[in-house]
């Protein structure tokens, strides 16, 4: 079988990926994108321990499908907000929209 | 607006390239993974696993490296495909059917129609900031961290069972009726909020300064 | 009257600061109200004064017999002042007075110059600004000095000590408008002051070794040999510090020639008679411990000698009529410091009564003189005799008083102290203050001639000059007899006349019942050398005074020297100006520089400044907050690994 | 009814019926504003069911004051729970009827904001009284995307979607960290539930001992951007500045207030055992938050990015406290950070209300044009001063007890050093608050500028609300015997 | 006292906070209404404080009219009388109380004839009174802070506002500086709780209980920098110049003359009452900072010119003594140090009223400017010179039996800081006579010709505080009595 600790590391991965996306973006789409990066690499934690060491309860997995619904809800809303931006500054690079700072 | 989305060469260009990649780098690495099985050094499963988590990666190394939003979008597509595979061989069936109906079908493409929306392909600054290589460090540093820290832990030898589908259900919609009512509620939210913002009326935005 | 002396006497010696405290306080609250401002509770004061005075003295009768004194109660308990008591602690200030002879000569002197000063000043004064406050502040000065006197507590008589500072310091600043009066009141009490913190300390010493503040205890304590020599001597010349300071001995006399900015009657009172032999008072008063140290009775003879000859010195050049007769103020309590310093305290203690008489005399006589022609530069003066001869001759019974010629006090007491000084190891302690004797008999003969004789130099202040009032003759006169005949005091005839069993003498010379005995020997020496001085200041200054000016151009330097009073003033103006207020400028630049401006001003722009630069990484973009969450991550994980 | 174990779920409805209520209300807001004009309604309805439904949903709460059950093991209704859900619904019907004229003067679709404010304080509401880890996360999202958009909501202001896609964003990546972190104490305790988590970890040593240091970091991440706890405050500012102003005010008040709550649920309750472990974290963010907070706050010069900063500032304080309640001091340390969390509350929507109110007549929001408030408007520079001193910790005020009582407690737990340089941050925090005091009392007015008044609402809860910040200031007692009583739910 | 008197000391708290209520309520247009109530409420502080003080009896007791009210408790972490409202005195407060009620008075009477926002200044300063009085009534150290920190508050806007040079970074100065300051005595006072472990802010609790020694010896310095910082002691005095140059004329009355012992006496109730071990191990660096403070004070002012400057520095100088007193660790010279914070409260007072009395006119205070100005103004100038008297410690003055319990306290445990605390003494005389001389005596200077004399008003106040300086100098046993047996109490003190 397949450790575990593959799964876990996969998850990391995917999850400091993610993170780099978000750092090293400009496009709030990306940027969105790459967080969906780390909810993934979050969700395969989740199922990778309800199955391998929960396999009663199983909470894990109820866990990743929430993590999922949420993260779709989330871009949904992101998205909307990022149209907006769009129409009133007419970009979506997020470097620009610094208006507020210091 | 539409007209503007050059959609069929970016697909040749994807198929192309996404071609050449498999041609030249999964390729060998499947003979090399084939070979492995064949000489039992790892199993089947574990097979599957670094096919998948190939893809994973490279697709998530895709989303985050490559300069052309639409093939990043893509990328982001195969990675979460990958990760229903895993979930397939974490036996979660549900989840990976989910994931594929979700994210493969609903979240990419709303993402891909904010792109469009947002005229990303056009737009000439949409790249990568200037903190990159400065991520790229910190992010190898922070990877190396968790993992060290992951695998420092004994996880024991388990392994992994199939979840029964009714019970998944039965425990879903039994004990968990509350996060259900919530999730209901937050996607309501998202709608209001979603709507809220694009269907702002055009007398509350601020004047344009173009 | 031994009735009287019952209800009166060494019991209520506290009605004697008492009365004039409360005209003091009557006057100046009420003094507009008063006819003539009041000033005659002042006179009244001062005769009460007089009045307890001898019936003090009468009662202080009682206490000798045998040729001895024996005090008795004379040490009058009165009340606690202070008191922090615990198991076997006690803390105690208390109020006491104690009388004995040396109090008794000071009281003789203070209540006979005090009352004709007073009635003297009613003319001098007149019609002058602020006549009641004067009054006023002179029975202040009254009531200080007498509490400084009869008080049997060291914290109640530095209490008077520095509160005849502050009448001297008001009376010398009394005409304020002068700047120069304002800048000489500053110097008087700065200068005592800073002899006082030895005075203070010197009293803290002393309850630190014996736990009293009671002068007897504290006596009996040092004398036993209960406290260490060398902590003795320290606080015996810390109680001689203030001594120096307050009798304005070298080198803190400079405060007493410019305290002449005062009225001239005041001058008499304070800065001529009585508060500057305070510290001569102070040192007789602890001369039994004074036996027991005498490192610190060599500091007090040779402070003493060298400060007489430079006074004296000084005295020879000044033109100021005031500040002559203060400069042989100062040379002749140098002679009490000598005698002191030789353990006589009799001669000095009879000096200082005699002084006091004479030296008011001679005060009054200028103050009558200045306020008949309204000068005090001798070399204005001149002719005067002719004009003032009540005042002319009066005031050369006192100058022949001073200049030590027999019959008259001074020669009595200023010989009773060469004689001391002749026993003493050192011939040169002798010699000099022959010398000085001499000078004195030079500087006072130069100040009788240029104000009296020859012929006025200044004409409209000669016409303009008339004989004063008879109430500031009459003083003049009383004073005048009292310089005469006052030195036969010490003769036992003399006291038994006043109904003293063992003579007054027994009184001047305390404990030293051998009392006063002339050695012809050294009077004649004396009076040939006082005589001498008279003949020289005769040739120097008699009509034009040319030989004077001719010595002048003989050296210049040394005039110069002399008439710039050693150059002290400068040397000390010099420290205030560069090491004092330097060190000030230093501390104070140093408390806006560095500990204002650096420390807390730029403590708070520093963590200002730390404010500032951190709200720069406030970029505004998203991918900037994302990378500190980040860098939060990696560096709160590296933390844990670090830790696991 | 029983689970797929069998062991019986409690599905008490009643126990939730505060929230019930405030979702329906917030439906029904919702629903009626988009119609409101094909119903022809007036614009003060939403206000009015809003308003209702929040009556509603406090008198229920305070039914519950005394209850403690479960439900479905998911929810805890206990006195913390009840403690919050007052405070909570307490918070949103003050800011509600303090700022309604803002709310209809400056916020775009006032329907949906009045329905997303309720809805998120049935967020904090569950955040408070959740018992299990996914329940608690749902929550949190709940809240956070009712404010996400909340924030978006300001007429007129380029700023609010700018702060609002700053927020949604970052707070995205902060859900992801949270939820790895909870995955890791999943995979490590294989359970979600508060009680057997707690059970697993207090049973010893798991042999996983890094990865549940490393879900904790993660955890303290997501909870500490909730918190805005340095370094993972930084969309702070910008949110609060980008809000409305009764948006900054509820971002302030009961969104800290919820992740304080699940702070103390968590930290307080299944991560005690290993305090040891997470103890050293928390004391460092709480350090960097005291500094940064109070010191960046010294150099602004917009009134609301100076409270955020001040209000980053308070958090480390009760950050700090929640160390303290891993010191063995829990219930003490518990009941004092809920009374200073109160006390911070009622003192900053004064703040907020009257900043708000400022806004209504002025328009302005630089701490400059405050010049001289005292004399155009004696009564407003009052409540403002008394609200910045009580943030400050002054005396008679509620802030100086509610501060006292804190830092005690931490001390007691043996933290000296931390509450050392809390009290040098609350110090310095004093400078920006007398900053706009200054402006208030020693300049004159700008020239034209006319005294004017409040508006009756305005009069009423800020009197209301400066009333209590004095009366708990000098009587601090119900505020303390209420929060102990919570603590005591909870331990 | 008896068991009823506790309510006079309430009445202490309450009064001023009642009249800054009700001047809240009056309307600031009603001047005379407010004068009248400020009149009679300053009247009865200063009846009542003299009444607490006769009331205080010698018997020793340690605390008197002790009453208290459970405030807060069986709460959290505070157990049986966690906090309560406990108000009660021993001798050393006795005596602070009445400083109080004397500076008050005058201080009132002075500020009539403010014309600016006449009513928010009463409210301020009736709020910062009750804080003083607070201070020292209070026995529960919760309150005790409270009213400490009350004090100081009201300070900032009556400089900001009413204040005159640069009085804008003179009141931040003063009150970021104050405040920092209270940060040590927080952190000591939850120490202390914590050490003591009974759940009680009682202090007399807390004084009787068993702290540890260690314990004692690292927060009783936090104690002395914490309240040291109000009470000006080197080098944490900076705020004092700048904060008195900048105060209106009550407000540097109150401040120098009470809120400055308010500091001064921190050190003694936190300190050594709290920690006498932590005390007598530190004593000594407290008596190096004590006669620093009071050269460096005094050195400092010789080259003052502003007269409000010159005071500051002489307060630092003054409150120098303070310390030295406190640190010597015996009897004597600790009563000496409590003598002193109320002979250099009334000095001190008298002074700034002087000073305001005459700024109001001139609105200058540099010294340089003036000459004679004894003939302008010649009871303002009998005042001033008889406060400077008081000042450079003149026998029969109040200034002078404090410096000798000092000094003698001094000289018991180190005599070289004795003898450079008589030395000290020399060094005030110097430059209150170089102040003297220069400004008030001399040609007078026609520029000031309009200068008129003290009013009435202003001439009661600084007779009144006359009166005390001469009261106390004279007869100091009434004070003494009181303060000693209470200062004796102190464990491990030497007498």
């Amino acid at each position: 079988m397949i450790p575990i600790e593959y799964f876990l590391t996969l998850g990391a991965i995917l999850f400091g990926l993610g993170l780099f996306g978000v750092l090293s973006r400009r496009s709030a789409i990306l940027i969105l994108m790459a967080i969906e990066l780390m909810l993934a690499g979050v969700s395969i934690n989740f199922i990778a321990f309800a199955s391998y060491l929960d396999t009663d309860a199983f909470s894990g997995l109820i866990f990743a499908l929430f993590v999922i619904t949420v993260a779709a809800a989330e871009v949904g809303l992101a998205l909307g907000i990022v149209l907006r931006l769009f129409r009133e500054r007419r970009t979506s690079n997020v470097d620009e929209a610094s208006d507020m700072r210091w | 607006m539409l007209k503007r989305i050059p959609l069929p060469s970016q697909f040749d260009r994807i198929i192309i390239s996404g071609g050449i990649t498999v041609g030249a780098i999964g390729l060998p690495l499947g003979i090399v993974l084939v070979a492995l099985v064949a000489f039992g050094v790892i199993s089947a499963p574990e097979m599957v696993f670094f096919v998948a988590a190939f893809i994973v990666i490279l697709g998530a190394l895709g989303c985050v490296l490559l300069p052309n939003i639409v093939h990043a979008a893509l990328s982001l597509t195969a990675t979460l495909i990958g990760v229903a595979a895993l979930y397939l061989l974490l036996m979660s069936e549900f989840l990976a059917l989910v994931q594929v109906l979700v994210y493969g079908g609903g979240v990419v493409l709303l993402l891909l129609f904010g792109l469009m929306m947002t005229n990303a392909q056009d737009d000439p600054v949409v790249t990568d900031g200037s903190q990159k290589p400065f991520a790229f460090l910190l992010v190898s540093l922070l990877i190396g961290t968790f993992i060290t820290l992951l695998l420092a832990g004994d996880w024991g030898n388990p392994t992994a069972h199939v979840v029964p589908f009714e019970l998944f259900g039965e425990r879903l919609f039994r004990e968990f009726a509350v996060p259900i009512i919530i999730v209901a509620v937050l996607l309501d939210v998202a709608i209001t909020g979603a709507l809220v913002n694009v269907h702002t009326a055009s007398s509350d935005l601020p004047e344009e300064s173009e | 009257m031994p009735d009287i002396s019952v209800t009166i006497g060494m019991q209520q010696a506290w009605l004697l600061p008492a009365m004039p405290v409360v005209a003091f306080l009557i006057i100046s609250f009420f003094r507009k109200l008063l006819p003539r401002e009041g000033d005659f509770l002042a006179i009244i004061g001062m005769l009460g004064i007089l009045l307890v005075t001898l019936f003090i003295i009468i009662d202080f009768q009682g206490f000798f017999h045998d040729g001895e004194f024996h005090p008795g109660e004379a040490n009058v308990y009165a009340f606690d002042w202070v008191r922090i008591s615990a198991d076997n602690f006690l803390f105690l200030i208390e109020f006491s007075t104690y009388i004995d002879a040396i109090s008794v000569v000071m009281l003789i002197a203070i209540s006979i110059v005090g009352l004709m000063v007073a009635i003297y000043s009613m003319g001098y004064m007149q019609g002058e600004d602020r006549y009641g406050w004067y009054f006023a502040v002179l029975s202040l000065f009254v009531a200080a000095m007498l509490l400084l006197v009869t008080s049997g507590s060291l914290v109640w008589m530095y209490l008077a000590w520095e509160g005849v500072g502050l009448a001297s310091y008001l009376l010398i600043g009394h005409y304020w408008e002068r700047q120069s009066a304002a800048e000489a009141a500053k110097k008087a009490f700065i200068t005592t002051r800073i002899g006082d913190v030895g005075l203070l300390i010197g009293i803290i010493l002393l309850w630190k070794a014996t736990g009293s503040f009671d002068i007897q205890t504290i006596i009996a304590a040092a004398t036993s040999g209960q406290i260490g020599e060398t902590y003795l001597t320290i606080a015996m010349l810390a109680l001689f510090a203030g001594a120096v300071g307050k009798s304005a001995q070298f080198p803190l006399h400079v405060w007493l020639p410019d305290a002449m900015e005062g009225p001239t009657p005041a001058s008499a009172l304070i800065h001529a008679a009585t508060m500057v032999v305070a510290g001569v008072y102070l040192i007789a008063r602890f001369s039994p411990v004074y036996e027991v140290v005498l490192v610190a009775r060599d500091v007090i003879l040779y402070t003493g000698l060298l400060t007489a000859f430079l006074a004296a010195t000084m005295g020879l050049v000044t033109s100021d009529i005031k500040r002559v007769l203060a400069f042989s103020t100062i040379s002749q309590l140098g002679f009490m410091f000598v005698a002191l310093g030789v353990g006589a305290v009799g001669a000095a203690m009879f000096h200082v009564l005699t002084h006091a008489f004479f030296k008011a005399l001679l005060f009054l006589g200028s103050g009558s003189v200045i306020h008949a022609t309204g000068r005090q530069e001798v070399e204005y003066l001149g002719g005067l005799r002719h004009k003032q001869p009540v005042t002319a001759a009066t005031f050369i019974i006192g100058s022949l008083a001073l200049a030590g010629i027999p019959i008259f006090a001074g020669f009595w007491s200023k010989d009773e102290i060469l004689h001391a000084v002749s026993g003493y190891a050192s011939p040169f302690v002798y010699i000099v203050l022959a010398g000085t004797a001499l000078l004195t008999a030079i500087y006072t003969t130069r100040l009788v001639l240029l104000t009296f004789f020859g012929s006025p130099r200044d004409r409209s202040a000669f016409d303009h000059a008339h004989e004063s009032p008879s109430s500031m003759t009459g003083p003049l006169l009383l004073l005048g007899l009292l310089a005469t005949v006052s030195g036969f005091f010490v003769f036992d005839a003399v006291g038994e006349l006043f109904g003293f069993s063992g003579g007054i003498g027994y009184l001047v010379y305390l404990h030293h019942p051998h009392a006063f005995h002339i050695d012809w020997a050294f009077a004649s020496i004396a009076t040939v050398s006082s005589l001498t001085g008279v003949i020289i200041g005769w040739v120097y200054w008699h009509g034009g005074a040319e030989r004077a000016i001719k010595a002048r151009t003989w050296s210049p330097d040394l005039h110069a020297l002399l008439v710039n009073r050693y150059y002290l003033d400068e040397l000390y103006q010099g420290i205030v100006n560069k090491v004092v207020l330097g060190l000030a400028g230093i501390v104070a630049w140093f408390d806006k520089k560095i500990i204002n401006e650096t420390g807390v001003d730029g403590g708070a722009q520093f963590i200002g400044y730390f404010g500032y630069r951190l709200k720069f990484l406030q970029t505004g973009k998203i991918p900037n907050y994302a990378l500190g969450i980040a860098t939060g991550i990696l560096v709160l994980s590296v933390m844990v690994l670090a830790r696991a | 009814m029983t689970d797929i174990f069998g062991q019986t779920l409690n599905l008490n409805y009643v126990l939730l019926l505060p929230e019930i209520v405030l979702l329906i209300f917030s439906m029904l807001v919702i629903g009626i504003d988009a119609f409101k004009r094909q119903l022809n309604i007036s614009g003060n309805v939403p206000v009015g069911l809003a308003l209702a439904g929040l009556v509603v949903a406090l008198t229920l709460s305070i039914l519950q004051v005394n209850m403690d059950e479960d439900f479905a093991r998911l929810i805890q209704v206990d006195s913390f729970t009840s403690f919050f859900r007052i405070l909570f619904i307490a918070i949103t019907l003050v800011l509600i009827v303090g700022s309604h004229e803002y709310i209809e003067k400056s916020v775009s679709h006032v329907g949906e904001f009045y329905g997303l404010l309720l809805l998120a304080t049935v967020g904090a509401m569950l955040m408070a009284s959740a018992r299990e880890l996914l329940t608690a996360y749902l929550a949190i999202e709940l809240l956070s995307f009712s404010l996400y958009i909340a924030v978006s909501l300001a007429r007129s202001d380029r700023r609010s979607g700018e702060a609002s896609l700053k927020y949604v964003l970052l707070g995205g990546v902060a859900s992801a960290s949270l939820l790895y972190g909870l995955s890791m104490i999943y995979g490590v305790t294989g359970a979600t539930q508060y009680h057997e988590i707690s059970a697993v970890l207090s049973a010893g040593d798991t042999g996983l001992t890094t990865p549940l240091l490393l879900g904790l970091v993660l955890i303290i991440v997501g909870l500490g951007f909730k918190a805005s706890a340095v370094p993972f405050h930084m969309w702070t500012p910008d949110a609060y500045e980008g809000a409305p102003i009764p948006v900054t005010a509820f971002l302030s008040a009961t969104s800290k207030a919820a992740t304080i709550a699940l702070f103390l649920r968590w930290f307080g309750g299944p991560l005690l055992p290993i305090a040891s472990d997470w103890q050293f974290i928390l004391s460092g963010v709480a350090v960097a938050t005291m500094v940064v907070g109070n010191l960046v706050a010294l150099q602004q010069v917009n009134i609301k990015r100076l409270l955020a900063y001040s209000s980053i500032g308070q958090m480390g304080y009760m950050l700090m406290a929640i160390v303290a309640v891993g010191s063995g001091f829990g219930s003490d340390a518990t009941s004092a950070v809920l009374v200073h969390l109160a006390g911070y509350i009622i003192t900053n929507l004064l703040v907020f209300i009257s900043v708000t109110h400022f806004f209504n007549q002025t328009g302005q929001e630089e701490i400059t044009s405050f010049k001289g408030l005292a004399q155009s408007n004696p009564y407003l520079a009052l409540m403002i001063t008394a609200g910045l001193f009580s943030l400050a910790g002054m005396p008679l005020l509620v802030g100086f007890f509610t501060k006292f009582i804190l830092f005690q407690a931490v001390v007691s737990a043996g933290h000296l050093g931390l509450v050392t340089v809390a009290v040098v941050a609350s110090t310095v925090s004093l400078y920006y608050y007398l900053m706009v005091v200054r402006q208030m009392y020693l300049y004159e007015p700008e020239d034209g500028t006319e005294q004017w008044r409040l508006s009756l609402t305005g009069y009423v809860t800020t009197l209301a609300l400066f009333v209590s910040l004095v009366v708990f200031g000098l009587w601090g007692t119900p505020l303390y015997a209420a929060a102990d009583a919570a603590a005591a739910g909870m331990f | 006292m008896t068991e009823n008197d506790g309510y006079f000391l309430i009445a202490l708290i309450v009064l001023p906070l009642l009249s800054a209520v009700s001047l809240m309520i009056i309307p600031s247009k009603e001047r005379a209404l407010i004068v009248g109530l400020t009149a009679i409420s300053s009247l009865v502080m200063f009846f009542v404080s003299i009444y607490v003080f006769m009331a205080y009896s010698f018997d020793g007791s340690t605390f008197q009219g002790v009453m208290s009210y459970p405030w807060v408790e069986n709460v959290g972490l505070l157990g049986e009388n966690g906090i309560s409202l406990k108000v009660g005195i021993d001798g050393v407060t006795a005596s602070l109380v009445l400083l109080t009620g004397i500076v008050v008075l005058p201080g009132t009477w002075v500020s009539w004839k403010i014309q600016h926002r006449l009513k928010d200044f009463f409210i301020l300063f009736y709020i910062l009174t009750a804080g003083v009085y607070g201070v020292f009534v209070l026995l529960d150290l919760f309150f005790w802070f409270l009213a400490y920190e009350t004090a100081l508050l009201p300070m900032y806007l009556l400089i900001a506002v009413w204040g005159s040079t640069r009085k804008e970074y003179g009141a931040m100065k003063l009150m970021m500086m104050l405040m920092a300051g209270s940060i040590p005595i927080f952190v000591a006072i939850f120490a202390l709780f914590a050490e003591v472990g009974l759940g009680t802010f009682d202090m007399e609790v807390l004084l009787s209980a068993s702290k540890d020694e260690h314990f004692q010896k690292i927060f009783f310095p936090l104690v002395v920098i914490g309240c040291g910082t109000l009470g000006a002691m080197f080098p944490f005095h900076s705020w004092s110049p700048d904060g008195h140059a900048a105060a209106p004329t009550a407000v540097s009355m109150v401040h120098a003359g009470v809120l400055m012992k308010v500091g001064a006496f921190g050190v003694v109730r936190l300190g050594v009452q709290m920690m006498p071990e932590g005390a007598l191990f530190w004593g000594p660096a407290l008596v190096a900072l004590g006669i620093t403070a009071a050269l460096y004070g005094a050195i400092s002012a010789l080259r003052q010119t502003d007269m409000k400057m010159l005071m500051g520095f002489s307060s630092i100088s003054h409150m120098g003594y303070v310390f030295v007193g406190l640190g010597t660790m015996n009897v004597i010279g600790m009563t000496g140090a409590v003598l002193q914070m109320t002979a250099h409260g009334l000095m001190t007072a008298l002074f700034f009223l002087l000073i305001g009395a005459m700024y109001d006119q001139s609105h200058n205070r540099d010294l340089p400017n003036f000459s004679g100005l004894a003939k302008q103004m010649p009871i303002w100038s009998v005042f001033f010179v008889f406060a400077s008297l008081a000042s450079l410690g003149l026998p029969g003055l109040s200034g002078f039996i404090a410096e000798v319990h000092i000094f003698i306290g001094a000289f018991r445990s180190y005599p070289i800081v004795g003898g450079l605390a008589v030395l000290t003494a020399a060094i005030t005389t110097t430059y209150l006579m170089r102040a003297l001389a220069q400004a008030f005596f001399g040609e007078a200077n026609p520029k000031w010709d309009s200068l008129n004399e003290m009013t009435w008003i202003e001439r009661s106040g600084a007779a009144v505080l006359v009166g005390a300086i001469l009261l106390l100098g004279l007869w100091p046993s009434p004070w003494i009595d009181r303060i000693a047996p209470s200062l004796s109490q102190i464990p491990g003190l030497m007498m």
